[in-house]
């Protein structure tokens, strides 16, 4: 008998069909991995073996744990399978923790709803499953809260929550998205370690298909609400048999044609032991102010046509770079200097048209407000005569083209397009005034693989068209890889690293690299031969 | 469902009494500077919907004329508030954690330790009792609920892209102020502002209720309550009918923000105190 | 039952009547706590108190007093003629902190003849001698207790202080060693109820047995008709009046105050602003005076007339003056009909409310005004007419002539002629619209006897009032 | 903590400083004199001016704004002009009867507020919410001095339950004063209580949407034991402000609940003392009340910190 047995299921909120006809099971100590592009219908799959549905969820079909139909459960039955015979972790680790409770109690919690333990046998029993996840208490004592601990450290007492008492099944809801690389791999270590000492079940829900190609012993791929294909992993990978898993694997692995770089010699961006410090807020009334160094004794160059990327995990400062380069704040020391002319709050408004950014979230990015035509023009405001009338309209319709979209699209309000498109409008708000360097900051990192491709695609049609350089920042080395020339690697504020792409990804010479790149998750060679 | 029912009471409640304050403007069943002695403190009647008071006013003429006092002195009061506080708050949000920013919000922080009420009568007490005052002493405590406001709405936009996208477009803060912040707290200010609103109307009635509000013979609300006080026992409908008067004025205000507030943006939270 | 809560409307600010204005303080002491040579009786009559008998010489210019024996302070102490020099003596002084040192302007000395008798020299005759000593001011105090005296008032009463929860009451107890006749009432607390609404609300709980000068006429009609109380419908020396700048054009004008006068229903503000409590008066003196004179008349009702007189003086189509109005009822509601009444002959008014602080400082004081309503409760005040640097600033000669001689006459027929005279000439001048005097309502259980009707001054005898068993 | 408490104290005196300066200006450009309100309109100039030397009225402003100032530092309010008795005793006696109602109305509006907000969560977009939601919306627009006067109306004068208003004094037995507490109580508290609902249950909506109710859930905690565990302690964060807020309100907005009742409390003292001028009364009061309100919402500060263990290791 499977674990879990999942028949026919059908779920729909109010008018909307969520999922439709969705079967697989998991066997004890198989891992699953349920995959497929935002919005497909994962996380519900898992809500609904949990039983924890939005409330005007209904569904049909059979969920069966060990032959019991969850269906037909009542709540407090369903009560006492959560937690004791099902465990989940949540894609979030900052927030799926009760911020007022130490993590010891949030534990403990777990073992004495479902078991009658006293609460000193119940510590023990936190105590034990902390140290096994990797938070020894004479290090992280239960007195702790969760403030007190970094992500992937949350994430470590979520999973010790989760598996306090060995659950058959475990269910983990895009366990490392939020997650560093190094994190991740150290997180997705673990799981694999549990499943096969607690002999469970693990379903495993991510879109990042390299994430599961290493881990996984079955893939389900699911789009739209049903399942496209599912099969064992490496029979999967070899042998494709709907088109759909094809695109996204081709998407993932997606290689741009980049044109060769022009060999202008002449800089165009110089950064010279830039330092950027933030203050701290004070800690007694009249301390003098501490400081957090952001960004610290950073130098390069970028040349005329150059493409250049910035890697670095979580809150290494590269943003900070980034505005500092826009000349939005000021540098504590060092200087930065645009086409000669040295860059910061005060610079004049020609210099700054040289200079663009596309951001990386494509909702946040505009003025719910305005309309596109509105929203591209704005950098018009640094031309000394800005086109008015029909020259407007031209450029508009312009940058619009370029960027694959059509004029008429000038008219509609930011809403009515897809997180694709916008990043397309941002793009073409960048170039509009045609910039000698745009800045794309963490570009691509909100989109779904099958966008990411195009839009990745389409910078590099317009380094080729527009002859353009830029700054390509992301935490994701493989898309680094694909659309730079040059690389600069960034930790803790500092450049560590830098050199040729392909040299720098063949041969890291600096530790941190090396630990960079043997974290990230790669996609098997095999399926490149089928796509 | 909920929402277009708030929306819609609430409007209707705002309607009678706003179409009320204009309708006295220029018709009122009686003429209520006018005495009528003999006949006083009549209870409704067919002739005196609502009846009369102690001079034989006409009272529902006199709520007709409260509602545009207590109107006047709300909207005045409001206006100040969102004139003075919105653009503190703008400016406060724009140098965030700047020398400005900390003088606007310790201003701030210090108006909100007044009592409210306290500083108010000693404001008429000071300035002399009259509805101006009234509202100065009104208005002085929507500042910091305003500048407030503005502020947490504006520092949350100012950390979002499209600022800095404006902001690479080379725009200057003061404008990008105008042009792309004030416009996205606009929904948080109306919202904020029925709301205080229906909160400007409780304490114009309030403090006409202890005299230190609009002067006779301008009719108020308040003064009205204060008026009946001492004939609640046997005229319970001097007492009656104005305070009805007020809670359907700010029910209706009420009603009709939260209604807003669900159409415009259901994240919205307001502050009541 | 030997105790009894009475309510008044102020709290006194503290319990000395020889050095502040407050009514509320002559209403706790006086002849409770502290007596004087003579008293005020319930008529308004003068009568020896402190002092037995007294000797006046021929010129006027000497009065003797003869002291009750075995008079004792609280404290103990016997009462002699010291004390009264002392206490005459302190209210005279240059550093005087008496609100009313005028009272005592005629007094050149006093001196102690032996420890039973008292002489006073005045430096000129007044008539008023005997009726100045009856005011709360004038009482005799102890020179031992004369540094707590203002929260710990020791007199000869028959009452002595016993307790002040401040903000709500105070309470006396009988004075054992009383000279005069044993009260029957043993223990006595005075109530502050101030809104008229609770004061209604605390009659009807019976929370208080006694409510002299009860603030809510409109709840008079009620309680009369509920067997529980009964209500005493007096007069205080109160004439409510709507005082002009005789100064302020142009009001200066006697015309236009003519023309005020006779646009003043006076009846309509008696039933309107008082439920009807008050009796309307012509001029600046107590109708339950021997001798009032009726001059209603001569500023009778007449908007027509009114209309024309202003023409006559220059504004056909009225002006714009202000109406400044302190706290009471009285004035408030007055001062809404009034503006009513004036605004029907084309006089337009700006009403503002004032705190009594601000109305001293502004009208009182600075004479910044048109017009105020106020009533003017000291007894027998005729005499300010004769002062021009008054808030009225009436400012003639013939008057002043008049008030002098009055003062210097001490012969009852002259004075009562004298007195005629001069209400007509205030009459007939309109220096004040004259509109009614107050009355004094009280609400009393039907039980309880020996409660003043009238109010010749703020007095609330306890030591009078009995339970009827 | 500790730190973070001597931070907030450091901020709470520099306030007081401030509004100890602002009151007095305000104050002291009121027209009126204390001296020629105690004497009346017949007294003469030099009397008035006998009586303003005996008060210390004549000392120049600044002298007299640092007396008061260094006097309250050292616990001495001064004494009242009129009344010629230590301010500091006359705000003790009152404050025995303001205190007492501001906590009273308190509870009752936290006893009504956190079932109504509780209930009406837990039965979101149900009937019952509805009812709840819809009462407190009333509760939000009655005026609370016109609520004062019905409830005068009805159970002091129709039905004689309570006195109308008077307070009898503590030493006259507890029961006793509790009672003459109730309907200003009531009437404090029921608009109050209607505010804190609504903030209690959308606190509480908002809680049961965050990320670890889920994580609750998971762990397999019904609805119910999700929102007592994990719900309320968070849900109170918001409701704790409100609260902080409603008490200084309730301290300073008895003023006029006071004066429906004559109560002889804080409120009834400051229209007293504003009419006679008793400045130095007027600005003592204030400036306790301002005290009050930075002192509560200083214990606000601390009670989130024991509340919400984010804020105790934040400098
Ligand atoms: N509470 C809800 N009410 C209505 N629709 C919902 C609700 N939650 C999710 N949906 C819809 O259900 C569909 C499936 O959502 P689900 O969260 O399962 O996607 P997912 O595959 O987990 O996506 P992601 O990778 O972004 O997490 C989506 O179209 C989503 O809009
Ligand atoms: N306004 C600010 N005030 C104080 N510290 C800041 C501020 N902005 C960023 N920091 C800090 O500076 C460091 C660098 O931040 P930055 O945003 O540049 O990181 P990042 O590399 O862009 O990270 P991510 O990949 O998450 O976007 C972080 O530790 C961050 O907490
Ligand atoms: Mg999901
Ligand atoms: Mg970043
Ligand atoms: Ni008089």
């Amino acid at each position: 008998m499977s674990l879990l047995t999942v028949d026919n299921l059908s779920l729909s909120i109010g008018d909307f069909s969520i999922l439709r006809d969705v079967s697989f099971s998991i066997e004890p100590g198989e891992i699953v991995a349920v995959t497929g592009e935002s919005g497909s219908g994962k996380s519900m799959t898992a809500f609904s073996v949990m039983q924890l549905l939005p409330e005007r969820a209904k569904s049909t079909g059979q969920i069966r744990l060990e032959g019991k139909d969850l269906l037909s459960l009542s709540e407090p039955q369903l009560c006492a399978i959560r937690g004791n015979d099902i465990g989940m972790v949540f894609q979030e680790p900052m927030t799926a923790l009760n911020p007022v409770k130490t993590i010891g109690a949030q534990v403990m919690e777990t073992i004495l709803i479902h078991t009658d333990m006293t609460p000193a046998q119940a510590e023990e029993q936190a105590r034990d499953m902390l140290t096994r996840v990797g938070l020894p208490p004479d290090r992280f004592p239960l007195s702790r809260y969760p403030h007190e601990l970094s992500g992937g450290q949350r994430q470590r007492v979520v999973i010790a929550m989760a598996i306090a008492l060995r659950p058959k099944l475990l269910i983990a809801d895009e366990p490392t998205t939020a997650l560093d690389v190094t994190t991740q791999a150290q997180i997705l270590d673990l799981l694999k370690e549990l499943v096969a000492e607690f002999g469970m079940g693990l379903m495993m829900i991510t879109h990042d298909l390299a994430v599961v190609s290493d881990m996984a012993d079955r893939i389900i791929v699911m789009r739209h609400g049903e399942i496209v294909e599912q099969g064992e992993t490496r029979a999967l990978f070899a042998d494709m048999k709907h088109p759909y898993t094809r695109a996204l694997f081709e998407a993932s692995g997606h290689q741009v044609d980049l044109p060769d770089a022009p060999d202008g010699p002449d800089p165009i961006l110089q950064v010279t032991n830039a330092i950027r410090d933030y203050p701290l807020p004070r800690t007694r009334l009249f301390a003098p102010r501490e400081h957090h160094r952001a960004v610290n004794d950073i130098t390069f160059t970028i040349h005329h046509g150059e493409r250049v990327g910035l890697v670095g995990e979580s809150g290494c400062g590269k943003s900070t770079l980034t505005r500092a380069i826009l000349g939005l704040e000021p540098l504590q020391s060092g200087s930065i200097t645009a086409f000669g002319h040295t860059v910061g709050p005060a610079m004049n408004p020609a210099l700054r048209s040289g200079l663009q950014v596309v951001f990386q979230d494509p909702y946040g990015s505009f003025n719910p407000r305005h309309k596109v035509a509105r929203i591209v023009t704005e950098p018009f405001h640094l031309l000394p005569d800005p086109p008015t009338g029909t020259a407007r309209d031209t450029a508009i319709a312009e940058a619009l083209t370029a960027v694959g979209l059509k004029p008429e699209d000038a008219q509609k309000y930011i809403h009515e397009f897809s997180g694709g498109q916008r990043q397309r409008i941002a793009i073409a708000r960048a170039l509009i005034i045609r910039p000698e360097l745009i800045i794309f900051d963490e570009a691509v990192s909100a989109l779904d693989v099958s966008i990411r491709a195009q839009i990745l695609d389409l910078i590099a049609d317009l380094s080729r068209s527009h002859n353009l350089s830029y700054l390509f920042i992301s935490h994701d080395l493989s898309v680094v890889r694909t659309v730079t020339d040059r690389v600069l690697v960034m930790k803790s504020g500092e450049i560590v690293e830098q050199g040729d792409t392909k040299e720098v990804f063949s041969n890291p010479q600096h530790p941190y690299t090396q630990t960079l790149i043997a974290a990230a998750p790669v996609l098997p060679q095999v399926g490149k031969g089928a796509a | 469902m909920i929402r277009s029912r708030n929306l819609f009471i609430g409007g209707t409640l705002c309607f009678v009494v706003v179409a009320a304050a204009l309708l006295s403007f220029v018709w009122t069943p009686y003429d209520i500077t006018q005495m009528d002695i003999p006949n006083k403190l009549q209870k409704p009647n067919g002739i005196h919907w609502f009846g009369t008071d102690h001079f034989g006013r006409d009272i529902f003429s006199m709520i007709m004329i409260g509602a545009r006092t207590s109107l006047a002195v709300a909207i005045v009061a409001v206006g100040i508030g969102m004139g003075l506080g919105v653009p503190l708050g703008l400016w406060a949000a724009a140098n965030k954690g700047g020398w400005i920013d900390e003088i606007i919000m310790r201003g701030n922080d210090l108006i909100f330790a007044f009592p409210s009420l306290v500083i108010a009568i000693l404001i008429t007490a000071v300035m002399g009792a009259s509805a101006l005052n009234a509202i100065i002493a009104i208005g002085i405590f929507n500042i910091p609920v305003f500048a407030r406001l503005t502020r947490s709405g504006a520092l949350s936009l100012w950390e979002r892209e499209f600022i800095l996208a404006a902001r690479v477009a080379g725009k200057s803060k003061p404008r990008i102020s105008a042009e792309h912040i004030l416009p996205n707290v606009a929904n948080l200010l109306i919202v904020q502002g029925t709301i205080q609103f229906s909160l400007g109307i409780l304490a114009e009635a309030g403090l006409s209720y202890v005299g230190l509000g609009a002067q006779p013979p301008t009719p108020s609300w308040g003064r009205m309550l204060a008026d009946a006080q001492t004939m609640v026992s046997f005229a319970p409908h001097l007492a009656l009918v104005p305070g009805l008067a007020i809670v359907t004025a700010v029910l209706g205000l009420n009603l009709l923000g939260d209604g807003l507030r669900d159409l415009l943006d259901p994240k919205i939270r307001v502050v009541r105190s | 039952q030997d105790d009894i809560t009475v309510a008044m409307q102020l709290e006194p600010p503290h319990l000395d009547p020889t050095s502040a204005a407050a009514q509320a303080i002559d209403s706790v002491v006086y002849i409770n706590i502290f007596e004087g040579l003579t008293r005020f009786m319930d008529d308004g009559s003068i009568v020896p108190a402190l002092a037995k008998s007294w000797d006046i010489s021929e010129d006027g210019l000497t009065y003797t007093f003869m002291l009750n024996d075995g008079v004792t302070f609280h404290d103990g102490t016997t009462l002699d003629a010291e004390d009264v020099k002392f206490s005459l003596d302190r209210a005279r002084a240059e550093d005087s902190t008496n609100a009313q040192k005028a009272l005592f302007a005629a007094i050149s000395e006093v001196t102690v003849v032996d420890p039973m008798t008292v002489k006073l020299t005045l430096s000129e005759p007044n008539g008023n001698m005997l009726f100045n000593l009856a005011w709360g001011d004038a009482v005799i105090v102890a020179p031992e207790s004369i540094e707590n005296i203002k929260t710990n008032p020791v007199g000869t009463g028959p009452y002595k202080f016993s307790n002040w929860v401040q903000g709500d009451r105070i309470e006396l107890m009988a004075n054992d060693g009383y000279w005069g006749d044993a009260p029957a009432i043993k223990s006595a607390t005075f109530k502050f109820i101030s809104d008229p609404t609770a004061a209604f609300a605390a009659i009807m709980a019976e929370d208080v047995d006694v409510y002299p000068n009860f603030p809510a006429p409109e709840n008079l009609p009620q309680l009369e008709a509920d067997p529980r109380f009964k209500v005493l419908r007096g007069s205080s020396e109160g004439e409510t009046i709507l005082s002009t700048n005789n100064k302020m054009p142009p009001l200066d004008n006697v015309k236009v105050r003519e023309a005020i006068a006779h646009a003043i229903d006076r009846q309509a503000i008696i039933d309107g602003a008082m439920f009807g409590l008050g009796t309307p008066i012509g001029t600046h003196f107590a109708p339950h005076h021997p001798d009032y004179v009726d001059l209603t008349a001569i500023s009778a009702y007449d908007p027509e007339l009114s209309k024309k007189l202003l023409a006559e003086a220059g504004y056909p189509d009225g002006f714009t003056t202000t109406l400044k109005l302190p706290p009471p009822s009285y004035a408030r509601r007055g001062g809404e009909i009034i503006a009513a009444q004036l605004r029907a002959v084309g006089i337009q008014t700006e009403i503002s409310n004032l705190e009594w602080a601000q109305w001293l400082e502004q009208v009182f004081r600075g004479k910044d005004y048109g017009l105020t309503i106020v009533s003017h409760t000291e007894p027998f005040d005729i005499g300010i007419y004769a002062r021009p640097d008054y808030y009225f600033q009436y400012d003639n000669p013939a008057f002043q002539d008049l008030m002098a001689e009055l003062n210097k006459t001490t012969d009852p027929a002259m004075r009562s002629e004298m007195l005629a005279k001069a209400q007509t000439i205030i009459s007939e001048d309109y220096v004040n619209g004259y509109l009614f005097q107050l009355a004094w309502p009280s609400v009393v259980r039907t039980e309880i006897d020996g409660v003043w009707q009238n109010a010749p001054t703020a007095a609330i005898p306890v030591a009078e009032m009995s339970w009827a068993d | 903590m500790l730190r973070y408490s001597l931070k907030r104290l450091a901020s709470l005196v520099i306030s007081l400083a401030i509004a100890s300066l602002v009151i007095f200006l305000v104050i002291e450009v009121a027209p009126g004199d204390p001296a020629s309100y105690m004497l009346g309109i017949n007294a003469q100039p030099e009397t008035v001016a006998a009586l303003r030397a005996e008060l210390g009225l004549d000392v120049p402003k600044a002298e007299r704004y640092l007396n008061w100032v260094g006097g309250m530092v050292q616990g001495d309010f001064g004494t009242s002009y009129t009344y010629r008795t230590p301010v500091g005793q006359m705000i003790a006696d009152r404050m025995w009867v303001s205190l007492p109602l501001a906590l009273y109305a308190l509870t009752l509006s936290t006893l009504i507020a956190f079932p109504a907000g509780i209930y009406a969560a837990a039965r979101r977009g149900k009937p019952g919410d509805m009812a709840v939601m819809g009462a407190t919306q009333l509760g939000v627009a009655v005026p609370n001095f016109w609520f004062a006067m019905m409830l005068v109306l009805v159970f002091a004068i129709n039905l004689r339950w309570f006195s109308a208003g008077g307070f009898p004094g503590w030493d006259k037995g507890f029961w006793l004063s509790m009672k003459s507490l109730t309907l200003p109580a009531i009437a404090l508290a029921l608009p109050q209580s209607a505010i804190l609902a609504r903030v209690m249950r959308s606190s509480l909506l908002d809680i049961l949407s965050e990320d670890f109710m889920r994580t609750a859930r998971a762990k397999g905690l019904s609805r119910r034991q999700a929102l007592w565990r994990h719900g309320l302690r968070n849900a109170l964060i918001p409701v704790l402000t409100i609260i902080g807020l409603q008490f200084s309100f309730l301290l300073a907005g008895g003023i006029i609940i006071e004066q429906v009742f004559f109560l002889p409390g804080l409120g009834r003292l400051i229209f007293q003392s504003i009419s006679a001028r008793d400045l130095i009364v007027v600005e003592s009061v204030v400036m306790l009340l301002v005290f009050s309100v930075i002192l509560v919402n200083f214990l606000v500060d601390l009670a989130y910190a024991a509340v919400d263990p984010r804020l105790r290791s934040r400098t």
